[in-house]
């Protein structure tokens, strides 16, 4: 008897497709992943096996679930005790006021139905096995990404449901914590099933089972992991594992550089009074492409603040060898739309940078071509743009302004995998051309590896 | 968990407020309830003894009938010896203060002796010595002849109290009288409950208990009338009048006062020294219209301050009627020139004048508009300015002021000399009364009047002064007063008093 | 949140002297002679005369300079004296009490009262929405657009004179309090069932909401857990705020109902230019607000310890 | 920004234009001014000669409804704008300037907190009675603290923003910052408090008519309007209602102005 049967499912918004009908069939044991971009209709297909779409939106196809048709109504009934679903952001999924123990203790009192003594008991001892045991009373603002996720899943466990949908359950996860989560995953749902929903390649290798890739609603290919991963048939696949850092081309060597830029003695970073790093010691030069890696919370992004003069360094010396001024030394921010101003056009924003420092308007154009700029994208406001695009213009504002030092901060992490790939490699390249020093910086060691001439590697 | 919480707390203190609150004596159906304007900020008679007269807890040596005539009150009678400059009264026996003590000449002395040093009434009376002369009679030495005495002894500042109700200061902590009612709780400065005294001497009172409330606005107190919830409302606003007479369970009392609506006049400010320009500002009023719309008596309209029963200084033939082109002629003959926006210029300065009133009486507000526009017709700007009423008083002692707008009350009892002789024998005038007004013959005749005994002689000399302040109106009258009251039908027995000076309320009975 | 409450006594002792020192500038640069305004409340409003006025001024020592009054003031304010009324001569402090606890009845009766209307209207209409949202908006937006007195005078024509269920005015039964606080609770529940309506539309569609349910608990469960208390934290914070709103429509609606209060009190106290009596109301008014706004921060950080360190 | 208006501010919109067409242009179709009487003609109901009938003054009713809200109007705009300008400038600078003029300027915020409102302005209306300009200024001292809090709570988080950060590095200055980055921020909020901030003038105003310090006769003031007619509820109840409504009708559109997307 399968755990879950959908046929034909479709989801509409009035008479537009949002998710073209798709068939499924999930036994015991069994793990689907659905693999695809941000945006292309994944989530819509949670909810709609779920049962909980937004009332605009409206579905035809049937689903079977545990061998009873049920529609969006009656699968109410199941949610937590057959099947459960894990929502994309953890840290909102959580009630703010509450301890993570409490709500645990919650779910197994009143969906499990355990006594009040036997809830606390079971609480502590989940809470102990995912190495949480000293912070069950912390509230969500006082966890980690990664360690509200981990109550997420206990939670939505804790009714003993058997089928459970993770949505993007890695999504903002540095690679340590995101390894965790999955075994996490994969273990719960030893004896029941998982559909797990993610845009990361890494992740759909290590789950395994059978996989779905589907693009703006549409399925494209679909079979078992280990065998699209191998050979993926349809191009948009080929190039979604293309675009995993593991799989991009070795860097070629880089020329020596000879002339430092800056130099880092015995170098303690921190904000605040709490210090995040001690005893640096290195030489950035000019031209040089230096990689930091890191777990989060390790000071990555306050060396690149101290660097440019942001914050003050809490010991230790930062010597500048170049008389280049202040606005030379540029940042480029992790999330652009936050480091844009919404309120006037991006034209309007490049003409205050060009009249500000009288840069020369014909280099303008020849930059925009390399950056992939249309001149009609400057026409619209941040928000009018992708993430990608935003990032781009972001760069194109620095480089007029000839950087001798370009601090990139996780500059790709919020872009899906395939602009990810092209911005990192934009970057690097173009920065070579211009004889300026990036540093970047990012949780993916992989990324860096094939990007960077030399690593820095920073201990919490 | 919270809210239920907070909730049995807002209860809680309902319930105890309101419990300590209700009085197990008056009831609703033993209590007569009466809603007035006028707040008791003190219980010293001098300060605010008119409510306690009002409500007969205190009463006076002397008192005062409907036409204005002064009756025995707690004295049975009196002699003027020695040409005015000695008073003998004979007191009433069988009189009991509220602590069941009997009323001794002595007792009267001494609450005589504590008015006169207080402010009020006692002002400006040449009395030498107050003495016991036996238990029956008393006498009141003056160093000269003082004619308004009699008013001055029914005044509300005279009320005779038992000397336990005074501290040591003099100033009353309670109120012990000889009235029909005694007081039964007191909360200033808004509430006061009076209960039925059974050993009066006089008629003792069929109601059990009476409620004084001061409602401060004219419209919460038409609003208690027309509910029902007061039984007797007085100082109704005239616009609510007509409303009020509609409705089945109240009559409207209309009852007119010897106080009148008067324009007090600078007669030293530079557009308003000659009698030609004040004879055009009273010319320019129309005293019918303000009369008929805006205090609804038609038949309230006046030229003279003082009222016809006052037949001494009532003149025969006046003139009300409104006569703008014969206004507008006088000032011009004086100069003045109206302007492109038809104000009245002179040699560059406009006719522009200000008015003082204030708001604790609400016809005054709306009769000051009205003039304001009947002036503005006229050509002189009036800017209307609605302060305290001590504004008035202070305006005159410092002579800032230009106009004001008052109800003064010229009869306390039927001869208004005492009242004249405070408005206009002063050396400026008086607060209440004429100011900087140069008319010499008016206050030496005001004074021979003091000691004038011959009847004739006396209405003669009242005749002339009338006569003057008429033609020369340093006073502009617009209206007598006209005062609505509301009355329930479940009473009986109500009776207006004039002079403000009791609400009658032993001879009101319930209605079976 | 013992440096909470420190922090705050020494916010009450700066507001207290702040606010009486602003109230005495400002009464003594009213124009018009106080010794007059005086003798006016003293003596009822036409027996008041030059004679008076002067009387007054000795025996309250007005023609002394502001410094020496303020100076007076001030030592007694130490002594926990707020000195003497110079219109009734009472002392302020027992004027004030039983002003003050009239107007805390009512103030307390309206804001208990418009809970129990905003409250469960604003979550009706939050869960139901449709025509019961769109009346309670015509409704309050209606409530909100005229000011509190004519809701007062509308609620006497209703209620006291067509029904003649309740007293118009005056104070002393029970009775005499509903039309007053319903008045109060009106206005003041018109513009928090909006509040609580937006509170709890923001709850049922956030996703710690979504995910309780998605836990398997029922509706009413995750109302209670997770609902009720997420809601609760903006409401008394609004209500917190709203406290400093109320004074305003306590001083119209006791000249309204001649409820003898603070408000009504202060109103007249201004025009006699009682000026004791108007520092202490001010200083009492300024008290209570900072006492008020003392609960309300606690009883917020009680509600969502997220509120940092409780400054 | 103005097309960005939702359904109920496009309604509030049209409807505070149509009370201001008749504020000018009311006038203007009738002769004869606001405070001419004639008290032949009093309560006189809403007639072909007097549109909206005549007072207990016989004053023509819709002349002088049309002076109360300009003088509603102009008190409303009056007092935002001077508001809105002290209260933004106080709170960029506070959020922006040194600790102790942040901590100075919220003393003196809770000093006026502390004091309720309608205190203040009964005690600046009684240094001049009567006047519209004292009026003004009381209301504004009060108002301006909504505005203050507002912009300074947006300026505080927005200084330690990307975006500013982004702007100082490439050496922009403090005002191109406040134009490009504050400025957009705050604006939006800015509306709904001034249209709130309108309303609660008005009623301000109206209120201080009821307890008589408002305006002196013979200006035509909507609240002062309320409480003369309030006698006449029985024998002319159009004439209570005329101003009642008006005020409501000013007031709901500012009101509806407000409310755009947020509620």
């Amino acid at each position: 008897m399968s755990l879950i049967h959908i046929e034909n499912l479709a989801v509409y918004a009035g008479n537009t497709e949002l998710l073209a009908p798709i068939s499924l069939t999930l036994e015991k044991g069994q793990r689907l992943t659905i693999l695809g971009q941000t945006g292309s209709g994944k989530s819509l297909l949670a909810q709609a096996i779920m049962g909980n779409l937004p009332n605009s939106l409206r579905t035809e196809g049937r689903v079977t679930l545990f061998g009873e048709e049920v529609n969006a109504k009656q699968r109410q009934r199941f949610w937590g005790r057959r099947i459960s679903m894990l929502p994309q952001e953890p840290w909102n999924s959580l009630d703010p006021l509450m301890g993570a123990q409490q709500q645990l203790e919650q779910t197994y009192r009143m969906v499990a139905g355990e006594s009040a003594a036997n809830a606390q008991q079971k609480a502590a001892y989940t809470l102990a096995l995912q190495g949480l045991q000293d912070s069950g009373h912390k509230r969500v603002d006082q966890l980690s990404g990664g360690m509200a996720q981990r109550v997420a899943i206990a939670c939505a466990m804790a009714g003993g449901a058997p089928v459970l949908l993770a949505d993007e359950p890695t999504k903002g996860l540095d690679v340590s914590r995101r390894d965790q989560v999955v075994q996490q995953l994969m273990s719960q749902s030893k004896q029941g099933a998982l559909i797990t929903i993610t845009h990361d390649v890494a992740v759909a290798r290590q789950i395994g089972g059978r996989m779905m890739v589907i693009k703006s609603g549409e399925l494209l290919e679909q079979g078992n992991t280990s065998d699209i991963l191998s050979a993926p048939q349809h191009p948009f696949t080929k190039a979604l594992i293309e675009a995993d850092p593991v799989n991009w081309p070795d860097k070629t060597p880089a020329s020596s550089h000879k002339t430092p830029l800056v130099e880092v003695q015995d170098l303690t970073i921190g904000r605040g009074n709490k210090a995040l790093s001690k005893h640096l010691n290195f030489t950035l030069h000019q031209g040089e492409v230096v990689g930091v890696v890191g777990d989060s919370g390790c000071g990555k992004s306050t060396l690149g603040d101290t660097l440019l003069g942001v914050h003050q360094a809490m010991e230790g010396t930062i010597l500048r060898h170049s008389q280049a001024p202040l606005h030379q030394w540029q940042k480029l921010y992790q999330d652009p739309t936050a480091a844009v101003s919404r309120a006037v056009s991006l034209a309007t924003l490049l003409e205050d940078t060009v009249k500000l420092h009288k840069i020369d308007r014909a280099r303008i154009a020849p930059l925009m071509r390399q950056l992939g700029l249309d001149e009609a994208l400057l026409q619209r406001n941040s928000e009018g743009v992708s993430g990608g695009e935003l990032q781009r213009f972001c760069m194109l504002r620095a480089l007029l302004l000839d950087p001798v030092f370009l601090f990139a901060d996780e500059p790709t992490s919020r872009l899906d995998p395939i602009t990810a790939k092209e911005v990192s490699q934009l970057l690097v390249d173009v920065a070579k051309q211009n004889g300026c020093a990036v540093m970047l910086v990012s949780h993916d060691p992989d990324l860096i590896e094939k990007r960077c001439d030399r690593v820095i590697r920073l201990d919490a | 968990m919270q809210f239920v919480k907070a909730t049995a707390f807002g209860a809680l203190t309902l319930f105890t407020f309101a419990a300590s609150t209700l009085q197990a004596a008056p009831t609703e159906q033993n209590t007569v309830k009466i809603n007035a304007a006028f707040e008791f900020s003190s219980i010293d008679p001098s300060r605010s003894g008119y409510v306690f007269t009002r409500m007969q807890v205190i009463e006076t040596l002397l008192n005062v009938d409907t036409q204005g005539n002064l009756i025995p009150g707690l004295a049975t009678e009196w002699q003027i010896l020695e040409q005015g400059k000695r008073w003998r009264l004979s007191l009433r026996d069988g009189v009991v203060f509220h602590n069941d003590k009997p009323m001794t000449a002595a007792d009267v002395v001494a609450a005589l002796n504590l008015a006169k040093s207080k402010p009020g009434a006692w002002q400006g009376v040449p009395v030498t010595n107050i003495k016991v002369v036996d238990e029956q009679h008393i006498d009141i030495e003056l160093s000269t002849a003082y004619q308004p005495l009699g008013a001055i002894l029914a005044n509300y500042a005279s009320a005779i109290l038992a000397p336990e109700s005074f501290g040591a200061d003099g100033v009353a902590t309670q109120v012990i009288g000889t009235g029909p009612f005694r007081t039964y709780e007191i909360n200033t400065p808004h509430r006061l409950v009076v209960e039925k005294f059974p050993q009066y001497w006089g008629q003792t009172a069929q109601v059990e208990y009476v409620r004084y409330l001061t409602g401060h606005r004219a419209e919460a107190r038409v609003l208690q009338a027309r509910s029902g919830q007061a039984d007797i409302v007085f100082g109704l606003d005239p616009a609510a009048a007509p409303m009020l007479k509609r409705l089945p369970n109240l009559s409207v009392i209309r009852s007119d006062l010897p106080r009148t609506l008067v324009v007090k006049v600078n007669a030293a400010h530079p557009d308003m020294k000659t009698v030609e320009a004040r004879q055009a500002l009273s010319l320019a009023l129309n005293r019918r219209g303000i009369a008929a719309a805006v205090l609804r008596a038609p038949e309230a309209a006046t030229a003279q301050i003082l009222p016809s029963y006052m037949a001494d200084w009532h003149l025969a033939d006046t003139n009300i009627e409104q006569d703008l082109a014969q206004a507008k002629a006088l000032l011009h003959a004086q100069g003045w020139q109206e302007n492109s926006e038809g104000w009245l210029e002179k040699d560059g300065k406009l006719f522009e004048i200000d008015m003082i009133t204030y708001a604790d009486r609400p016809e005054l507000t709306t009769v000051a508009t009205a003039i304001q526009d009947q002036w503005r017709q006229l050509g002189v700007k009036l800017n209307v300015s609605i302060t305290n009423s001590s504004a008035i008083p202070a305006g005159h002692a410092d002579n800032s002021l230009d106009t004001a707008l008052m109800a003064r009350n010229y009869g306390t009892i039927a001869d208004p000399l005492g009242i004249l002789l405070k408005d206009l024998a002063g050396e400026k005038g008086g607060d209440w009364g004429a100011m900087n007004w140069d008319n010499e013959s008016v206050k030496t005749s005001l004074n021979e009047l003091l000691s004038e005994s011959d009847a004739n002689a006396y209405r003669q000399k009242a005749q002339t002064i009338a006569q003057a302040i008429y033609d020369e109106r340093p006073l502009i009258p617009v209206a007598s007063y006209v005062q609505q009251t509301a009355v329930t039908k479940k009473l009986d027995g109500f009776r207006f008093d004039p002079y403000e000076r009791s609400y009658f309320l032993n001879e009101l009975s319930w209605v079976k | 949140m013992r440096a909470l409450l420190l922090k705050r006594l020494l916010q009450l002792v700066a507001v207290s002297w702040g606010v009486g020192t602003l109230t005495f500038i400002l009464m003594r640069s009213l124009p018009g002679d106080m010794a007059y305004r005086i003798a006016a409340s003293r003596y009822g409003m036409d027996a008041v005369d030059n004679r008076a006025a002067d009387l007054v001024r000795e025996e309250l020592g007005l023609n002394h300079s502001a410094w020496s009054a303020y100076w007076q003031w001030f030592t007694d304010l130490l002594s926990w004296n707020l000195g003497n009324s110079l219109v009734s001569g009472e002392p302020v402090a027992t004027q004030l009490w039983h002003m003050l606890g009239h107007s805390v009845v009512l103030a307390v009766a309206g804001i208990l009262l418009s809970i129990l209307i905003a409250i469960p209207l604003g979550l009706a209409s939050a869960f139901k929405g449709g025509w019961l949202d769109r009346s309670l908006l015509m409704v309050s937006t209606t409530l909100r657009a005229v000011p509190v007195f004519v809701i007062g005078l509308l609620a006497i024509i209703m209620f006291a004179l067509e029904w003649n269920l309740f007293p118009v005015a005056g104070f002393g039964t029970p009775a005499h309090l509903v039309l007053p606080a319903l008045t109060l609770a009106l206005s003041l529940a018109a513009i928090s069932n909006r509040v609580v309506h937006t509170e709890a539309r923001r709850v049922f569609g956030s996703s710690f909401f979504e995910f309780a349910r998605m836990k398997g608990l029922s509706p009413s469960q995750t109302f209670m857990h997770h609902g009720a208390r997420n809601i609760a934290v903006p409401v008394v914070a609004f209500l917190g705020i709203q406290l400093i709103t109320v004074v305003e429509g306590v001083v119209m609606i006791e000249s309204l109902f001649s409820w003898p209060g603070i408000g009504h009190g202060l109103a007249h106290a201004i025009f006699a230019r009682d000026i004791p009596l108007i520092q202490g109301a001010a200083l009492m008014m300024g008290v209570l607000f900072v006492v008020m706004n003392t609960l309300v921060d606690i009883a917020c950080h009680y509600l969502d310890p997220r509120g940092g360190q409780l400054a | 920004m103005i097309s960005s208006l939702s359904r109920t501010q496009k309604t509030g919109a049209g409807l505070l234009l149509l009370l201001v067409a008749y504020a000018i242009f009311g006038p203007m179709l009738q002769n004869g001014d606001a405070t001419a009487q004639d008290l032949n003609h009093i309560l006189t109901p809403p007639n072909s000669e007097f549109w909206l009938g005549t007072d207990h003054f016989g004053r023509n009713m819709w002349i002088r409804l049309a002076d109360a809200l300009q003088l509603s109007l102009m008190m409303a705009a009056l007092c935002v704008l001077t508001s809105a300008v002290i209260g933004v400038t106080a709170g960029v600078l506070a959020a922006t300037g040194g600790r102790w003029l942040d901590r100075g300027l919220d003393a003196l915020v809770t000093m006026i907190l502390a004091l309720p409102g309608l205190v203040l302005v009964l005690i600046f209306a009684a240094i001049v009675p009567g006047s519209f300009w004292m009026l003004y200024v009381a209301i504004s001292l009060i108002q301006w603290i909504e505005y203050f809090r507002v912009s300074r709570a947006i300026t505080q988080r927005l200084t330690r923003s990307p975006e500013v950060q982004s702007s100082k590095l490439m050496g922009f200055g403090q005002w191109y910052i406040f134009r490009r980055h504050y400025w957009p921020a705050i604006a939006p909020q800015l509306f709904t408090i001034a249209a709130f901030g309108a309303a609660n003038a008005i009623l301000m105003m109206a209120s201080l008519g009821f307890v008589y310090v408002g305006i002196q006769p013979p200006l035509a003031e909507l609240g002062l309007m309320i409480v003369e007619h309030f006698p006449y509820y029985s024998d002319a109840p159009w004439l209570l209602a005329q101003p009642l409504l008006l005020l409501a009708l000013v007031v709901l559109a500012c009101h509806l102005m407000g409310r755009g997307r947020t509620q």
